[in-house]
């Protein structure tokens, strides 16, 4: 078992659940985080104080599947994540951890049944 | 003549009234960008204030309300000269005018704002609300209220045609060089903070009791006339809305409630003074429905006026101006009393200020876009511009 | 009888505030509940100004003030048949008056909505908003304003009995039918958003200005008395509900500071002109004690009012309604002018009002539960009723 | 001598528009600071609506206006002892001025609270409150409008010297015993909430209108002149600021144009009924840039003013109240007019009150900290005063 | 050591909290999240654009732990956060996640002293 | 590859960011969370009801970094995170994940050419 983590643009968030849904990949949670990268941010200002920041909205995603499960969600979320075709700066990573157990908490179900 | 001061504190509060409606604006479209442009979106609204009070006083009112010829005023009270704190319009100092028509000059390009939200240049937008209060406003301000062409033939009580006509067309018009937000249509655009649009429309009823009453501006029956219908209009535009959702979409909304309300506000503001509180409940209705219907066109038409203020305010405010030449009973006659002419005069001041608005919103629009350009970079757009314009973010930890 | 335009616009600013009050009830109760009902509590305020103000002059006026007998008015007002902008009532023009008491219409059934939050159905809701309106409110208002029953008994300078009474005791009686938020005293449900319910507390106030000095009808010296009494209780009572919070507890929290000053304001209502700033002081250290320790004692009765209606407006207008047969001194006298009689007067207005709403209450409640249902399932409660109810998130990306 | 009607009716609304800026001041500040200490500023402003509310009515009021010596009134009104409906202070009733100048006395040491944010424990400051209204603003009052020994002298017409110079000084001085926030300097501290402030922004110009307009105590012609001119300079001030920020930093930050309105308000205060337009527009324009510079500046200095009470209030209180000096036709005239005495007199206004007022803070500060203690442990500080003053939290899952 | 995350409903935290004491486990982090499961959520509809979402606001609790506490942890998880005695859908899921190492910034502490 | 995740001091976030770009880290995500540990909060109250809670505003960093970047990594956060010199309680902890793959999802790249 895996437990993916999809750093991707607010924007997308629909569509990545979307072609998601497609392969069947239909649970997940969603948090927003702010991320640095190789897309840049800006200057900011506070009250005349010049600080140097490059702090950007993303969106996080967090899939815990089984190994069979794991290409056609890297790659679900590849095609709903990307702006255009080719693909642009900012739209963001996939990291793949590895996933010792899951528990299902209403019904006990533990190990890759209660994914 | 002497001043009147029951009149004068009600013209007064209700300029105070007026401009507060700037900080609803601001929340009311704030709320409905994303996190990344909600500054940049509520700056749209305050900045107007300090630009236009302050052209205002130096050239705008002069323009609109000075002597001058059927077009445009003259320039006789530029930097408010030859008025002091004793002059007088009608009962009250005209500084109290001067005051009270400005708050009407600043709302009326910042309404403008939602439909640009997420991709006009700072600098840009600046430029825009400059030349557009100049160049669009202060004439049309001056034909229909200033002794302009339109005095005393269309009927437009607190601003239908003057503020809500002009800046919901001009809003379209300046989308040809706008064009949409990147991922319109496509992603979904949601609002980040719904609860912000709300408290917006609570300050921008209340304020436009102002807006409406103080129209009259006396203290006086007419002002009690159109304060009930600014009660009751939007009461029922909050509601035909919100009934059109519900049998559409199954689902009766906060934010349609919400622009609802404002629709009915929009629509009853050039007839407030002049129609009995049913033809308001009435004229309600109909605007809560007409501009659901309109912003749901939008969907289908693909044009990205993002926070629907052609929908709203141009869709509204027409309505509002044809309607008030159907129900006018009071100080004036429409269809109901018979009069069709006054119907054809409420078209007529509709498509001149309509056609006159697109010209020259697209006039400066094209100046600008050679000059400065309106339209930030996409990847300015991706960021947001919270932190490309301005360098600063809403939110921090 | 012509108008006096002072009081004109001083009545027509009150009604502005009195319904600004409702954006700060929405913000009151929108920040005390929990992110997924938000929405879903902020428009149990708004869609009140919606439905109420339609309902008041088609009509709930004609209902509560024109003649009829001492229980209900009559009908020869529905549809603001003849009142015209001419018309006067007092020194100000009709429809002014229609306006202020159609704000105090809207505020009173929205009180209720803090009891109900989180599990009530929104078409239901409305339902009871709409009969309720009718059946209680109309009928109160003119036993103790319009010519009823209790008119020149009971003395209630702005509801205390006719708004707050009526909404606090209702709020209980109509959980019997909704019950309890699942999860009500064993999770811990907090307010998600402290600082929206210090806005609305703020904007509560404010318009609380024109709610009692407002309801002078005339900008004079009981005007002036009702203002400075409205601004001296509140603050006393914030600071003895602190006091006895940071007693109790050992925190001075700014939750209780705000829900102090509310329950001053709810006190000095009834009592607001009838009495000097310093006994209103009295009633304010009396009203943020009592209705701190009502609320304590909801804890352990185990009912989920959740929003404290009951504990602050029931037991707060109860108090205030009492302590102004005590207090009464200007243009009335109460116990401390030894007139005992004046107290025993108000204690009737008191268990009249209270019966009546409870029966009224439950009769309503029996029949919406029996056809539309009142309470969602647990399955929307538990997702929220902004969802469930109307579609839509407070917060978005 | 009877009441004018209509002065009632703005002297009423003017202070509920001052009491207004309360919950203002409470988002301006409570934006600014970070998340963990929003309700402990929130509270810092609200409270004192609490304390100083009933410490007027009780002694305040009677110090500042009651008959006394050249420095401090009498206790002739304690209680409000010898005043009842039927009294009388110029054109309105004597209840409508308590409270319209209860409302100065509330905000002027909510502003002070800016500068503490983050470290003052609560009892502190709520002893600090309290012995610094009856210390500094109940004196000062009376020097200035209350027949103390700069009535007369000095110009101040709605509050430079006695509200904005006061606070922003004494925000300076008891600093001497707060010192820094942890991390300070170091670690960035950025404004949790941006749109907070805009809020408190808005609501503040809005209540200004009370403060300034209401000051003429009457719905006059110099009413409406303080009404255009607190239109004007806060907008012109907005720029100001919004420029040289943009100037300097490459960017027009949202933060720093509502902080500019604000500079424009406090500067325009002393001058607001004294002056033409066209000088608050002068006024606006240099209150903008010189309050930016002494904002820019505290960074260089080092000192932790952490919302910039001093540079903001100290600064442009100053500012106005010696162009105030320069400017002054209306009523009294001033350096343009050829009077080099009455800017020698503002001068003198200046450092008197200036000099009194660090030599009280400093003075009760020292006692506090000798006794309660002023600041919070560190272990306090980090954890943030919400949860260790307040035992509750702004934002909740 | 493992890195234990768990979703469960927002009003849950507390009694979670309680029943973690009650084993000893003191030292977590927790953060507002939105999940997508079994648990369906409802269309949206913003200015007249209807939305298929099912969103729905859960808890994320994050908890690092030495081998012989995971256990009692989940145990603890699982008892403070069942609606009810048979658990219903939407209570939510542990994750169990494998941990190289641990750092306590003040102290320098590594490995499992420092969790 | 390693999943780090640290939990700071709100206000330590620019310094620790600071400190990361020295290394030559400048990928990152954050998100603010709260925090259960040593240092102890206070009782709460709302309308008259305590509650014992002790949750306290931390940052949350996630960097996924190649295994040669950890030392530098964990070294530059806690230079960055601590109070002071000696370290304070409530400074913090850094957690080290095992990590399995990256993908970049504009370009497809994986692995360690994707951090
Ligand atoms: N090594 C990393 N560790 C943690 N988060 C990362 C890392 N690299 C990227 N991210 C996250 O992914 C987001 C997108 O990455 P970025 O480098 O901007 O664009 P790209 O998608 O072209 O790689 C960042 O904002 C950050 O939140
Ligand atoms: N495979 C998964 N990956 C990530 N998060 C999950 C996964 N399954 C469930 N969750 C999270 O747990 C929450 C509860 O799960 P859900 O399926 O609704 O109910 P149940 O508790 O009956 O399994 C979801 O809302 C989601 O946030
Ligand atoms: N075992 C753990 N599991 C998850 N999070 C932890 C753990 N230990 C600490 N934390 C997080 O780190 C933060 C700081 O830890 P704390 O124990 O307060 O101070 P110290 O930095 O002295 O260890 C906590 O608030 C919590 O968010």
């Amino acid at each position: 078992m895996k437990y993916v983590i999809a750093i991707i643009r607010p924007e997308r968030l629909d569509s990545v659940t979307r072609e998601l849904q497609k392969v069947e990949v239909s649970r997940l949670t969603v948090s927003p985080v702010s991320g640095y990268g190789a897309q840049k941010g800006y200057l900011e200002v506070y009250r005349a104080v010049e600080l140097e920041v490059n702090l950007l909205e993303k969106i996080k995603l967090e899939i815990a599947v089984n190994d069979d499960f794991l290409a056609p969600t890297i790659e679900a979320i590849q095609k709903g994540a990307k702006t255009n075709e080719k693909g642009e700066i900012g739209d963001g990573k996939i990291f793949v951890l590895p996933l010792d157990d899951v528990v299902r908490i209403s019904t006990s179900e533990t190990g890759s049944e209660a994914i | 003549m002497a001043i009147v001061f029951a009149d004068t504190a009600w013209v007064l509060i209700s300029s105070a009234l007026v401009l507060f409606m700037l900080p609803g604006l601001a929340l009311f479209y704030g709320g409905m960008v994303r996190r990344k442009n909600v500054l940049s979106s509520m700056m749209h609204s305050f900045v107007v204030m300090g630009i236009v009070a302050v052209l205002w006083v130096v050239v705008g009112y002069s323009l609109a309300f000075s002597e001058g010829n059927w077009f445009v005023g003259g320039l006789d009270h530029i930097f408010l000269w030859g008025i002091d704190y004793n002059s007088t319009t009608g009962t009250i100092p005209t500084y109290a005018f001067v005051a009270f028509q400005g708050m009407f000059a600043i709302i009326t390009p910042a309404l403008i704002s939602g439909a640009v939200v997420g991709r006009i240049k700072f600098k840009s937008y600046i430029a825009f609300i400059t030349l557009w209060s100049l160049i669009v406003y202060a004439p049309v301000c001056h034909w229909v209220w200033g002794g302009g062409f339109l005095t005393g033939e269309a009927l437009d009580f607190a601003g239908g045609t003057v503020v809500h006509i002009t800046s919901g067309i001009s809003a379209l018009a300046i989308l040809v060089f706008l064009g949409k937000r990147k991922g319109y249509g496509v992603d979904v655009i949601k609002p980040h903070n719904v609860t912000l649009t709300l408290i917006g429309t609570g300050l921008l009823w209340f304020g436009w009791f102002g807006f409406n009453a103080g129209s009259a501006l006396a203290a006086n029956e007419i002002a009690a006339l159109a304060f009930i219908t600014t009660f009751v209009a939007p009461a029922a535009a909050g509601l035909s809305w919100m009934t059109a959702e519900w049998w559409g979409t199954g689902r009766p909304t906060a934010l349609g409630f919400a622009t609802g309300i404002l629709a009915g506000l929009v629509a009853i503001t050039p007839a407030a003074g002049f129609v009995t509180p049913m033809a308001a409940l009435a004229i309600g209705v109909v605007a809560g429905v007409v501009c659901y219907n309109a912003v749901m066109l939008k969907g289908k038409l693909g044009y990205d006026d993002s926070l629907d203020v052609f929908g709203v305010h141009g869709v509204g405010g027409t309505a509002g101006a044809l309607l008030t030449g159907v129900f006018a009973t009071v100080g004036a006659a429409g269809l109901i009393s018979g009069n069709s002419h006054q119907f054809f005069l409420q078209f007529e001041g509709v498509v001149i200020t309509m056609v006159y608005a697109i010209v020259c919103t697209i006039g400066i629009g094209f100046v600008l876009d050679k000059t400065l350009g309106l339209k930030v970079s996409v990847s300015e757009e991706n960021i947001g511009l919270d932190q490309t314009q301005h360098g600063e973010k809403g939110y921090n930890f």
